[in-house]
């Protein structure tokens, strides 16, 4: 079977193990993830907050694209790129006018029947079912599911999983094997586009994070998007400077742990390619 | 010649236009002497068909009046009626009815300045319309009858 | 008086039309407006149907109109003053194009007006009408003029009688009663007299479908028949039957009152109407749709006959093709021949 | 032949100033069917009045007009002038000459013309009017009160006390509602219990009350002054009559961890069991779902220890009917569970508590003898946290009003808190400060100055725990919106107030209508606030909107007054302007084709279906019929009726009409 | 419909109903009720496009209803129709058994009116095209052209009243137009007359009418008298959501939202 994909620029760069993780799963459950041709940025963090028709006719031009290359649903594993794209789909679908503007602006065609999935949708949709039986080396280990501040939200508009407590990992994490913990900061901010610019700000937000899942006892925290997984893993010296210890405890896409569980090569789902050393 | 006095009949609630209109009354705020007003417990009660019976003979203009939303006295006699006006009303300018000789108002028990204002505002725009000509055509009855067409 | 007959060139038709009406004739003609042919007042000849088989409606509002208002009334302090109709404003007019089974149906309808109280308004309206009947050179399955005494060309009931002959030919014209002769001294050079006239082989063929006599006659010893019932079951009891038919007579009176004035209307009624036979008691005594469609068809083929010596049906079918759920009265009129009684 | 009285009042100078009154009488003296036309000084008079009355035994007036002010000014008197000359009130109309014509236009033709219009449509109006009797209903004195809170127990001592019979149904198996929970109350601070407890004791030796405990309304008939509601007695496998409330069962009863209702789960009860020491009754009842003999066939330590064999372990539920002549809801509300706001642990963290768990723990009744003791360790908490507004005032997750009591709870909580921990730290997060009411402010004030309470103008995102602590991240919005975290040891929601569980089915049972949040509706706003739309049934406290304990009575004593003036009356007299089903001889029966388009459209459910039977008792159709009791005449259902099949006293289709036709025409 | 003539026969012979409402060949090219009552009568029902009667019409009137418990079988008009006359108290599931007629010409069963109902929810009521187009047309008319346009259109109208016998939604025992005491409508098809006739049925059709056509269809005159109740229609979904008839029994006109929205009112 072949569902659409739309990586984003995350997946194409820094969080490249991310898509190879998810690929890597689909191909074990033999589903054909097909790129959509000539895709563009979603508009991300910083479109919306310059103008708003620009920062729907991007993801439009995506949806578009889609429709065109007869693609009826898309997965869509970025966190930010699933929310660009699930709201620009519920804005349009309310407001005729600003449809026809942004139809205009990209010059094609947009009729909103393309179904968008991310990461957990996806999984739950197409692997879950099959998930039990074919975990040959299962993930027992304890995790802390940290979901992040866009995966849920908002909540009027996704209408996925509770956005204050979700669930939809821990349940996905059960299912591989391993032991979620309960936690508080399943949805606490990571400090998200400030990696760069203020890192230290990163530092004490990822911190708290990262401090909270060690003293729970976890040994891996499992996460469904790039930036989370940038400022948990790639800012670790930061964090680690905030709590004033050292913990190297590994931050592995949801598609990794799975992939782990599945028996999958550790290779093929780029568990080399993290800045804390992948352990478990 | 003078000026076309429009006929205008005025079907009314009793507990809030009714009463608005004794309000005006004992404000002794006056107006235009065309409107006739009949008195009906609720708005609920006005069967749309009376206003055809109004223009059936004569009328050049109707005003229907009642409790403003959440005042009625019956609880949802006006919202009923809303609802059916917002039909009729649609139906009749479908078929051509001039539904700019239905005013249509909410005017409390309080608001006798507001009843005065729309019994005016009424008449002037009746005025200007002239007599319903089109409809008294219709309704009397033809002098000479043909087969058809 | 003998029937006259002369030829009418087929470009003399609108010649007649205009004479016709520079002699202040009003002028009914059929035409066609949404898949329905009418008569209507004809303002100028372009445009008269001349290709249906029959009109939507018969020709009988002429002279009994589906509304009429037959007096005003007005109240005051001495009592009640009345003012009927002024028959000098009722316009002399020519009924233009009118088929055979029409034209014979003003007889049959006017012996209804004219049975004991004689209708003076619906007379007067009459004596105003010259009829030009056009025969019939076409028909459909709906059609059994035949069958109760008629024919396609007909001439009963018609003043004067046009024969189309041929498809794109010139006009036999039947010149049959005074009236119409009145008619044809207005332009007389248009009435030709020829030799070759002829008429049978362009008439339309109409098959005798029953013999309305022995129908007559079973009906006699039908009213208690199972046959209303299942025949009358899908009937929905409207009166498009009875509006459309040449024959139908039945009216209603009512008084439109607007204070101390008003006016006496009469107006058409149906005896397929649930209510039209409701006493005041709440009593009614043809309670359900069987026995009105009973008394439709024993109206015009048993008590009609009996009382009048006309039958109340001229076959032109139409009741038949105006009924929303397919009454058809030829049908159930041969089902009735078939059935032993 | 009609014959009319027509009478055209001057109203001393008020309508004669600018009408021709003289013209107007001798016009309409000229109508079909007007016997007598006279003008005069002053119509509503004495003289006035009697010139109608003579004229209608002289002349044998059928109907009579009166020309001369607005009818919601003097057609009482009118037609109580008509009825002292034998004249049938509802042959009089009158046509309002001063209010809508003489005082609003000027002197002229045009204002007389008006005059005259006007008295034309009452004639012909009044042509068609009928007699009518007003209608008598009659009026069983015995009310029901449903709900045994505050404000049930106040409507029903009310009303008791004028002399009527009570039935006061209770589903608990104690009377005393919320308010027995609380501790102390605002603003005096002075205890709940105690103020409460007489009143319950009241309740159970009055003799003009019948108290039913463990007792539910199972349906209701009939309309005002005539209701008869069943009521489900559930079986408290007790014989009432033998218990004596010894106690020796409860304290033998083997079962004996099951979270108390009373105390909000805080403390634990037995299977049987009376629900709180000042319970009334004071008698116990089993818990069938936790108790061993029902579950396991076997125990009966109960009927063992019972000195007076009271115990009854086959009792069944009764149904008792009972016909009473107005209802009182008094059934309360409830707390929402706060469970639905995952972030702030409620359930997952033992020391998260609501706002009625605390009133517990702050109770001298309570599981810790009114000692604020965490539930996870039994300390004293010395840090405590309060939010405000949990779930209220939250229409993306809880509900969009105002739970108004909480406010003032919390000021409360956090004033009995400092009281009692010396020392300990309380913090209040709120939204705004809601503290309109006799002494409320002051209250408020007092706590945050004089008791040194520390109240955060902001929400709170995120409770967890950590290290034993509750870890509180809120914001200070009076802070520049500085994040705030308190490590606390205890935290109190105060959840929002909402409709009871149940509510809406209640509400069908007693065909009254209810708001969005399903709380019961009144019958206007501002002016019938303890009134509902159906005639005869009232509303006391929180069962219509969150309220506190003096609103809550004082609408009970509102709803009291509100029965006992319907029991001041053997009979209801009712204008007889209410809606009727047309009746027609067989086989018609009825126009009405039974479609019932009129029972949606009916404000008062007054429409009820009707079987037309034949005389063999076979069924033929079945049409509306107007319930005289319930129907208030807005005949709303006659502008519905498609076949006119209904129509409405006193404003009929045909008066109508002929107003309209009259209006427009000579006659 | 093999399928219909054998289930209508089992339903007959088993006697679980006293008379199957069908289609038949009629006379001409036409189609036309049949009432099955005798097994035998079952070869002679039909199903095709000619067939868009709505039956329904036929389950309210007397003396179909008194032969028994009836079945239909019901094209999605008829079974819009008959939820609509469920909803009024005309018709349940004692009553009538509906055998439906798919869009796509399958034939269903339906144990109750619920699954019925269920049915026809799945399928949007909505106006064709052409109809669409005529009242755009007629909308974009001045108040004064739209005058006469139904001056016009109604002026043939001679109160046959077929146009109300071929509704199902026209079961009422006394029709308005015969209520004399007053006389609401005029009698005479004059042109006042018709006026009335046409705006007081719409309106009682308002919430009510499936938009099956049977009017229209019925109009010996063909009147395109169905505008009418289109317009209402489209007008309903405008103001208060699309129309579907349901056994709920919250009927457009008689339930009312406290929010709804007008801009006429001052």
């Amino acid at each position: 079977m072949t569902l659409g994909f739309y990586p984003g620029c995350s997946l194409k760069g820094s969080s490249r193990e991310y898509s190879e993780s998810v690929l890597a799963v689909s191909k074990a459950f033999d589903i054909n993830l097909e790129e959509i041709k000539d895709w563009n940025c979603c508009g991300a963090t910083a479109a919306h907050n310059m103008n708003k028709e620009l920062s729907l006719a991007l993801p439009a031009r995506i949806l578009s694209l889609a429709e065109k290359q007869g693609l009826t649903e898309i997965v869509v594993p970025c966190a930010a790129c699933y929310s660009r794209l699930t709201v620009t789909k519920h804005e349009l679908s309310k407001d005729a006018t600003l449809k026809a503007a942004v139809t205009e602006a990209n010059g094609l065609e947009y009729t909103g029947s393309v179904s968008v999935l991310n990461i957990v949708q996806f999984l739950d949709k197409y692997i879950t079912p099959n998930l039990e039986n074919r975990v040959v080396k299962p993930f027992d280990h304890k995790v802390a599911c940290y979901y992040g501040c866009l995966l849920v939200r908002p909540h009027e508009i996704l209408k996925f999983d509770r956005e204050e407590d979700p669930q939809s990992l821990d349940v996905l994490m059960l299912k591989a094997g391993a032991t979620p913990i309960d936690w508080a900061f399943k949805t606490e901010c990571c400090g998200a586009g400030l990696s760069v610019s203020r890192t230290s700000s990163v530092g004490r937000l990822s911190g708290k994070i990262i401090g909270d899942a060690k003293d729970r006892g976890a040994v891996a925290v499992i996460v469904a998007c790039p930036m989370c997984h940038s400022n948990l893993d790639m800012r670790r010296d930061a964090i680690n400077s905030y709590l004033g210890e050292k913990i190297d405890i590994p931050v592995l896409y949801i598609t990794q742990a799975i992939g782990l569980a599945l028996g999958l090569d550790r290779k093929a789902l780029g568990l080399q390619r993290h800045f804390v050393k992948v352990t478990v | 010649m003078a000026e076309f006095e429009p006929k205008i009949v005025a079907f009314v609630c009793n507990w809030c236009t009714y009463a608005g209109a004794d309000l005006t009354g004992t404000s002794r705020i006056k107006y235009a002497s065309n409107v006739r007003i009949i008195r009906f417990p609720c708005t609920g009660r006005i069967d749309y068909m009376l206003l055809l019976k109004a223009f059936d003979e004569g009328a050049d203009g109707i005003i229907v009046s009642g409790c403003h939303p959440n005042d009625c006295h019956y609880t949802s006699g006006n919202f009923h009626a809303r609802r059916r006006w917002i039909m009729f009303r649609s139906l009749c300018d479908f078929t051509g009815i001039n539904t700019e000789r239905i005013k249509f108002s909410w005017v409390s028990a309080a608001e006798g300045a507001k009843w005065a204002a729309i019994v005016n505002a009424t008449v002037t725009s009746i005025r200007e319309l002239g007599p319903y000509t089109e409809y008294k055509k219709v309704a009397k009855y033809p002098e000479k009858e043909v087969t058809h067409g | 008086m003998n029937i006259d007959k002369r030829l009418v060139r087929k470009d003399s038709l609108e010649k007649l039309f205009d004479i016709l009406k520079q002699n202040s004739k009003t002028i009914y003609a059929p035409f066609s407006k949404n898949g329905k042919t009418s008569f209507m007042d004809a303002k100028s000849f372009a445009g008269i149907s001349t290709g249906h088989i029959q009109t939507s409606e018969s020709s009988k509002d002429i002279a009994f109109p589906r509304a009429e208002k037959i007096l005003d009334y007005s109240k005051n302090k001495e009592g009640m003053s009345v003012k009927g109709i002024d028959f000098a404003d009722i316009p002399e007019v020519v009924l233009w194009g009118v088929r055979p089974c029409d034209a014979i149906g003003i007889g049959e309808l006017s012996s209804i007006f004219n049975w004991d109280y004689k209708d003076e308004i619906y007379n007067n309206r009459l004596s105003k009408v010259t009829v030009f009947g056009f025969s019939c050179n076409k028909s459909d399955e709906y059609c059994f003029c035949t069958s109760v005494g008629g024919n396609p060309g007909n001439t009963a009931g018609s003043d004067i009688l046009f024969t189309r002959m041929g498809e794109d030919g010139d006009y036999l014209a039947e010149i049959i009663t005074e009236k119409g002769l009145t008619v044809v001294s207005l332009a007389q050079n248009l009435f030709e007299k020829s030799e070759t006239l002829e008429r049978e082989k362009f008439l339309a063929e109409v098959p005798v479908r029953f013999n309305h006599e022995e129908i007559r006659k079973k009906l006699d010893k039908f009213f208690e028949s199972k046959e209303w019932i299942e025949e009358s079951l899908r009937c929905l009891g409207c009166g498009a039957c009875a509006y459309v038919c040449p024959t139908c007579a039945c009216f209603d009176i009512q008084d439109e009152a607007h204070g101390k004035k008003g006016s006496r209307v009469r107006c058409w009624d149906s005896c397929g109407f649930s209510h039209f036979t409701v006493h005041t008691s709440g009593h009614n005594p043809r309670g359900v749709q069987s026995a009105r469609w009973r008394q439709r068809i024993m109206h015009k083929f048993s008590y009609m006959p009996e009382r009048l010596s006309v039958y109340g049906c001229t076959g032109c079918g139409r009741c038949s093709r105006a009924c929303p759920v397919d009454m058809n009265i030829l049908e159930h009129l041969i089902s009735i021949q078939e059935v032993t009684v | 032949m009609s014959k009319i009285g027509v009478f055209v009042c001057h109203c001393g100078e008020n309508i004669s100033a600018t009408v021709d009154c003289a013209k107007v009488a001798e016009t309409a003296g000229n109508y079909d069917g007007v016997a007598f036309s006279v003008d005069y000084k002053y119509m509503c008079s004495d003289p006035g009045q009697n010139l109608i009355k003579s004229a209608i035994k002289e002349k044998g007036l059928t109907g009579v007009v009166v020309a001369s002010c607005s009818p919601r000014m003097h057609e009482p008197t009118f037609r109580k002038a008509c009825a002292e000359a034998g004249l049938n009130p509802f042959m009089c109309e009158m046509a309002n000459l001063r209010e809508h014509c003489s005082w609003v236009h000027e002197k002229g033709e045009a204002t007389t013309e008006k005059a005259i219009d006007l008295v034309r449509i009452l004639v012909e109006k009044v042509k068609y009017n009928h007699s009518l009797n007003e209608i008598k209903v009659p009026v069983t004195k015995t009310a029901l009160v449903i709900g045994g809170g505050i404000a049930g127990i106040q409507a029903s001592l009310d009303i008791a006390n004028t002399g009527h019979k009570v039935i006061l149904i209770e589903k608990d198996p104690s009377i005393g509602g919320h308010m027995s929970q609380l501790s102390e109350t605002f603003p005096t601070l002075d205890c709940s219990q105690c103020i409460l407890t007489p009143r319950m004791v009241e309740v159970a030796q009055h003799p003009n009350i019948t108290l039913y405990t463990y007792a539910e309304l199972e349906s209701l008939e009939g309309f005002i002054g005539n209701f008869k509601a069943k009521i489900r007695r559930k079986s408290k496998s007790i014989d009432e009559k033998l218990c004596t409330g010894c106690g020796q069962c409860t304290t033998k009863c083997p079962v004996k961890k099951i979270p108390s209702e009373f105390n909000e789960g805080l403390g634990k009860r037995t299977a049987i069991y009376v629900p709180f020491p000042q319970a009334v009754p004071n008698k116990p009842v089993i818990d069938r779902i936790n108790c061993t003999y029902y579950i396991k066939g076997k125990c009966k330590v109960c009927e063992i220890v019972c000195p007076t064999k009271a115990i009854r372990f086959d009792q069944e539920d009764q149904i008792m009917e009972v016909e009473v002549g107005a209802i009182v809801i008094a059934t309360g509300f409830t707390v929402k569970q706060p469970d639905f706001f995952p972030e702030y642990g409620y359930g997952k963290y033992p020391d998260v508590i609501t706002g009625l768990q605390f009133e517990r723990l702050a109770s001298a009744s309570g599981p810790t003898l009114g000692e604020i003791r965490r539930p996870s360790d039994d300390k004293v908490p010395e840090k405590i946290v309060f939010l405000a507004c949990a779930g209220s005032r939250d229409p993306a997750k809880g509900i969009p009003y105002c739970s108004k009591i909480c406010c003032m709870y919390i000021a409360k909580h956090a004033m009995l808190y400092q009281h009692k921990v010396h020392g300990g730290k309380s913090y209040v997060f709120y939204m705004d400060i809601r503290a309109g009411g006799k002494q409320y402010e002051e209250f408020v004030r007092r706590a945050i100055e004089d008791d040194g309470v520390n109240y955060v103008r902001g929400r709170v995102s995120r409770i967890y725990e950590k290290n034993g602590k509750l870890i509180v991240n809120g914001v200070d919005t009076l802070l520049n919106a500085m994040p705030v975290e308190i490590e606390a040891d205890m935290v109190v929601l105060a959840t929002a107030g909402i409709a009871n569980e149940g509510a809406e089915e209640l509400a069908q049972k007693l065909h009254i209508s209810y708001d969005p949040y399903k709380f019961f509706a009144e019958a206007h706003p501002k002016l019938k606030p303890v009134e509902t739309n159906t005639a005869g049934i009232f509303l006391a406290g929180a069962c219509q909107a969150p309220r506190d304990i003096p609103e809550s009575v004082a609408m009970a004593s509102g709803a009291a007054v509100k029965v006992a003036g319907l029991f001041s009356q053997d009979e209801l007299t009712r204008e007889p302007i209410i809606a009727v089903v047309n009746r027609q001889a067989p086989p018609v029966y009825s126009s009405c084709v039974g479609c019932f388009l009129c029972v949606s459209a009916c404000p008062y459910q007054a429409i009820e279906k009707e079987e037309i039977k034949n005389r063999n008792g076979e069924l033929i159709k079945l049409i509306a019929k107007v319930n005289p009791g319930l129907c208030q005449g807005c005949g709303t259902c006659v502008a519905f009726c498609r076949t006119k099949s209904i129509d409405i006293q006193g404003y009929t289709h045909e008066q109508m009409y002929t107003e309209v036709m009259a209006l427009l025409n000579e006659y | 419909m093999v399928d219909l003539i054998k289930r209508a026969k089992e339903l007959i012979e088993t006697s679980v109903v006293k008379v199957l409402i069908g289609y038949e060949q009629g006379t001409a090219n036409k189609t036309r009720a049949l009432f099955v009552e005798k097994a035998d009568d079952a070869d002679r029902l039909i199903f095709d496009s000619r067939c868009v009667q709505n039956l329904a019409a036929y389950v309210t009137k007397k003396e179909v209803k008194e032969k028994g418990k009836m079945a239909i079988a019901a094209t999605l008009p008829v079974m819009r129709s008959i939820i609509q006359l469920a909803s009024e108290f005309q018709v349940n599931d004692n009553n009538l058994l509906v055998l439906g007629i798919t869009p796509e010409s399958k034939l269903i069963e339906f144990a109750n009116l619920v699954e019925v109902e269920t049915f026809v929810h799945k399928y949007e009521i909505e106006i064709d095209a052409r109809n669409k187009e005529m009242l755009d047309k007629l909308e974009k008319m001045t108040q004064a052209e739209r005058w006469k346009f139904w001056m016009d259109e109604l002026s043939p109208c001679f109160k046959c009243y077929a146009c109300r016998a071929a509704c199902p939604m026209c079961y009422c025992s006394r029709c308005t137009v015969d209520f004399n005491q007053p006389q609401w409508i005029p009698v005479p098809s004059h042109e006042l007359g018709n006026l009335e006739w046409h705006i007081m049925r719409a309106i009682h059709l308002t919430g009510r009418c499936i938009d099956c056509d049977a009017c229209y269809n019925a109009c010996p005159l063909s009147i395109p008298i169905n505008l009418l109740t289109k317009k209402m229609l489209a007008d309903a979904k405008e103001h208060f959501g699309a129309y579907q008839p349901s056994l709920k029994g919250d009927h457009l006109m008689s339930t009312y939202k406290p929010d709804d929205k007008e801009n006429f009112i001052q």
